[in-house]
């Protein structure tokens, strides 16, 4: 890795460890059982291409993200508390401990939802596009997927209509080399997708998720040509350092794959360049590593002690307020018995 | 404004006219809506008025059209998606059903998605099983999806523009035979607010209950019976959620019978969910069990005789209150 | 073959085991079906007894890989299509609905789609709005679709050994709650017909009508009426295309009650349609009105609480049984 | 168009000829009233794509088309009158009446089915090519569909399944300008789609239409690798003379586009090349179209005759026989209202 004083490294580093760091408390409150179920996918491997990406991009640009969206969240400045919160199901969660970690969303940062449907969030960034462009606003919409999507239809849909409508419009595909054990080119023939997002007009670029400069420099242009009208796609390419879920132990990938794959290793790869760079010491690291480690490690106590959603939470937010809710079933039931 | 004669197609253009010059965030994303004015002629002209970017003619990617006004609503648009068919539902259901409709639930109320699903159905041009469904069942459902299915022009008027004004997605479907259809209507009069049937036609000895298209088939056979002195009071639904259970109980327990009409397939369709309703509602009252007229349990038909017989006509309607009165 | 534990998830492995031994025309496609044997393990292992040509791992496109299974069963294989999640079904409705469940009829009887879908829904494990529904009124309303929701390990294999044989679409429905579910059961021995619902518990006092885990369900709360004197009979419907109206009919005209349990949203499901033939076939037999005891008509919420809140439990049906009978 | 003696030329005219003349009979059809329903897609102008790519298929071969397929199959072999009455809604129709003009189908011949869904019929292909690879049948399955369908996201599923299963299928686009009133490049900035084939590890070609000879040749390579297991993907530009259905004006399209538009006309093309390489002589043609005119006259004279369905055919093979049926809506009333 050359130097690039112009980058900010340090930043990065930071957002990656943050990530790495979240993801190992989330494993965790699993393991305590305190997470709402098992349906867990961890970022760990990825967090080049959530910090890169999101460093390309202003606070008022909007993204959704797939099921495996913690990383790019947080590299949009989450709050871990609100977030463990949400992954417990819990009240003081970022959805009311409705949504879960597949459905983390928050439009105060732009956050316009994580998705369960593979491929469910894309057609979204096309809509904020529309809007952005027809509302004149100076705003980006960034839709981050996997490569597991590139083979669902409605990517192509999407692609299709932003480069029509020229929106300002990004489509990131974070190629973890797996979809659950599908590895990727057990899937297609074809793994460049960049020539799929190109055959349909979009700008493209692909670079390698390890080297989180590499991403911020890929990124950059892309993000600067849809926010002028000139969607783009970029493949990053990294590796899914652990199992597809938290009950996922990856018996379909070798021993010896995995091991080639961890070592594309975002956070080791950015640690030992700020050293050799003298951006950084071991020392300064370990402290900043700590340091993370204990407000990731207040994050689980903050999602241990809060309180559940409330009973009634059940009816709330289905409609708008003030608008017709739905019936319980018991109100239901006490009418219709104590009629007959 | 006075009564003037306008069709259910041309009340709608105008509701979409009025809704878009009112509210500048108003847009209409969908196959053939601008240049060409839409497949039925419901968004004629409209291009002229409000330009291509408020009518964008969007390729044949419907789940593609849904996903994105998804997407603008909740981000400052307004958007009303169309699907040329209501039969295309399957290939967009997913946005509609697992994004739109659970993303204000799964997201802790922080955003509605304020978008218009703008399709039509039924049957009567002999366009095959792929192109004459009533496929409401199937939205309402689903938790989080208002929807709205006029019979009338100034209904067809009135709740597409309440539906334009709604926090959450309202699924508006047409029906394709009522588009020519003309009525003395004054758009200006006020009608039931939205959530709340019409009682189209009055009547003591039987409620029949129905909505889009059948609202007229029903009628047709009040007519019928009246002639022989049995009274019909027939119900127009207007909107099927939320359903009016209110409207329906008061008929139902003044007249003690009850048959419910519908386009769509009887089994596990609208009709049953309003008799279950009804037989829960006003048990004591009933004299007869709820009857439900439906289309009957196959694909419709290309050949126009069998599309007439796979769906509900007047003449049963007759017959089966005769049969339920015994007169 | 003697009785012997069996698990949910085992009885339909070797359902598929066995079915594909005896017929080499089944294939399997769908995501994960293969190497990796299922989200849920049910065709774990058989890639090693039958081969990738058999077990055949999908990229992840629900759209094709229905309509590849449609367009396999036209031409000579009986394919097994597998949906991970039933929520996965608004992207392949327009392949199931519109394709598979119609070319028979569109075809004028030229070609049928032996094909079977295979997915599982329900809630159980925190998974969230978009991984927890029960959608099989969508399926029920559609004609040409058969329908299989099994509640027993032994159902579930020997539904799907049926379902492999016959000549139209199937769509077999599993629960993600039930497939650890053990239970003693022979294989071998004879189980009713497809279409027939079996009674799981007997009872004069009550029909209680179930499917799938709400079976299980019913079954609790029955056990809990006994206890205070009360015979509830308990239904397990099995099918629901094609209904059983007969069972149902036989139980209700001798209990004079009916309580219809399921785990889907209230409002225009499955639930309805059973409400509305029981009060339509059983009028003259009822006591009280049908109940319905359904899923709320809210998006199914991650938190485990409210989860469990969403759904029926045997507490209420208890209650409500109890409340009918005033004891 | 230089001379190609080993290319069957007058045969490919006299199944143009007999398309178009079908199609004019259609049109008559339903201005005589006789036509269930007006949903009726001409394919005049885009004969040369029907008769070129079936031309290349061997008669074991299947397809599935558009709604715009009448050509296609004629070009097949199907029998004008059983055609005729199909679309007339009529029991001696090849669907009984049931299916129309855009659900014709005739396993004998190979027609897997026609469909009034756009992009409906594209994965059947996919679905058959798997069957002849598994059950060891030499067999190719074609799917020919519109413009209109490139944006659909189901193609894209359908051609990465095809080659990364290696099956033999080909997939044809018509590309007659228009989806309704939209021109292609309204509904797309990629207006090259073999480019999106090519990106998905598909064989590609591009024809001109109107040269019916160029298309069989572009087309036969293509099947004769999908037979191989090496799926393809031919992109045919023509041009729709007509409006998209019988109600279809095209005030949407200029008077002197049309006129360029129709001049590109397959039919025109052949005979004179037929009479240039003195295969034929006008005279012999004039006599082969007015034998093709009677023939497709008497189609409807057929159609016109031919008797409705049977009432009870409503409730016919919504099932297989000896399957429970649907019970019709008068037997449950019977029953209900006899008790009450
Ligand atoms: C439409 C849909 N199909 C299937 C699934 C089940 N599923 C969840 S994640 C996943 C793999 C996705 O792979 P990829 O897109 O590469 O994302 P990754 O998990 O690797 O981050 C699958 C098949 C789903 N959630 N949605
Ligand atoms: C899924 C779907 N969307 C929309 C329609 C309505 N529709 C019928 S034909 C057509 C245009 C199709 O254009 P193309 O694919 O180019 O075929 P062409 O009519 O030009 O032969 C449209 C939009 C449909 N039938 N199905
Ligand atoms: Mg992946
Ligand atoms: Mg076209």
């Amino acid at each position: 890795m050359t130097a690039r004083p112009n980058l900010p490294l340090p930043t990065l580093y930071r957002t990656m460890r943050r990530i790495r760091s979240f993801e190992e408390r989330v494993a965790e409150l699993y393991v305590r059982g305190l997470s709402a179920g098992s349906m867990l996918h961890l970022s760990i491997g990825e967090e080049g291409a959530a910090a890169g990406v999101c460093a390309a991009l202003r606070p008022e640009d909007s993204f959704t993200t797939h099921h495996r969206g913690h990383g790019i969240f947080l590299a949009r400045g989450a709050d871990p508390n609100r977030m463990m919160a949400e992954i417990a199901g819990k009240a003081s969660g970022y959805c009311a401990g409705k949504g879960g970690s597949m459905h983390i969303a928050d439009m105060a940062l732009g956050h316009l939802g994580a998705n369960a449907i593979v491929g469910g969030g894309i057609p979204h960034v096309v809509g904020a596009g529309l809007s952005y462009r027809r509302l004149k606003q100076d705003r980006v919409s960034v839709a981050f997927f996997g490569d597991g999507a590139m083979q669902q239809g409605i990517l192509y849909e999407s692609m299709n209509m932003a480069t029509l409508w020229d929106l300002p419009v990004l489509f990131v595909c974070i190629n973890n080399q797996y979809g659950m054990g599908t590895r990727v080119d057990q899937a297609t023939r074809s793994v460049d997708f960049t020539q799929r997002a190109a055959a349909l007009g979009l700008a493209t670029g692909t670079v390698d998720g390890a080297d989180v400069e590499e991403v911020l420099t890929a990124a950059q242009p892309l993000v600067d040509g849809a926010r002028a009208g000139r969607p783009g796609f970029l493949a990053i390419s990294c590796y899914r350092f652990y199992g597809h879920g938290r009950m996922d132990k990856s018996p379909y990938r070798a021993a010896d794959e995995e091991e080639a794959g961890r070592r594309r290793d975002p956070l080791a790869a950015a640690r030992l360049a700020l050293v050799a760079r003298g951006l950084s010491s071991a020392a300064a690291l370990d402290a900043l590593d700590a340091e993370i480690a204990r407000e990731m490690d207040a994050s689980i106590g903050f999602a241990g002690q809060a309180p559940p959603p409330a009973p009634e939470a059940l009816f709330r937010d289905v409609y708008a307020d003030g608008e017709p809710a739905p019936e319980p079933l018991r109100v239901r039931l006490d009418r219709v018995l104590a009629e007959s | 404004m006075t009564a003037a004669e306008i069709t259910y197609r041309d009340a709608l253009r105008q509701a979409l006219h009025d809704a878009m010059a009112a509210d500048d965030s108003i847009v209409v994303i969908g196959e053939e809506v601008g240049r060409y004015g839409g497949a039925y002629g419901v968004t004629k002209d409209l291009i002229g008025t409000f330009g291509a970017e408020r009518l964008i003619d969007a390729p044949i990617s419907e789940a593609g059209i849904v996903g994105a006004a998804v997407g603008a609503a909740m981000t400052g648009l307004r958007p009303v998606a169309e699907l040329m068919y209501v039969d295309f539902l399957g290939l967009a259901l997913d946005q509609l059903a697992n994004q739109a409709a659970k993303i204000r639930t799964m997201f802790g109320g922080q955003i509605g998605v304020p978008m218009v699903l703008r399709t039509q159905g039924g049957t009567g041009r002999s366009a095959g099983a792929q192109h004459s469904q009533s496929l409401e069942a199937w939205v309402m459902h689903i938790p989080g999806l208002r929807l709205a299915m006029p019979a009338t022009a100034a209904d067809a008027y009135h709740l597409l523009r309440h539906s334009l004004t709604m926090p959450d997605p309202v699924v508006f479907i047409e029906h394709k035979a009522l588009y020519a259809r003309k009525e003395r209507a004054d758009l200006a009069a006020p009608v039931p607010p939205w959530g709340q049937a019409a009682i189209r036609h009055a009547g003591d000895d039987v409620t029949i209950v129905a909505y889009s298209r059948m609202v007229h088939t029903a009628l047709d056979a009040a007519a019928q019976l009246q002639t022989s002195g049995i009274g019909a009071e027939v119900i127009d639904l207007r909107t099927l959620n939320p359903l009016d259970v209110a409207t329906l109980r008061a008929s139902v327990e003044r007249t003690g019978r009850a048959v419910v009409v519908s386009e769509a397939h009887l089994t596990a369709g609208v009709a049953a969910e309003l008799a279950a309703r009804i037989g829960e509602e006003c048990f004591d009252y009933l004299e007869d069990p709820v009857i439900r007229i439906a289309g009957e349990d196959v694909p419709v038909p290309v050949s126009p005789g069998l599309e007439a017989a796979a769906i509900p006509q007047p003449g049963l309607i007759v017959e089966t209150v005769r049969r339920m009165l015994r007169r």
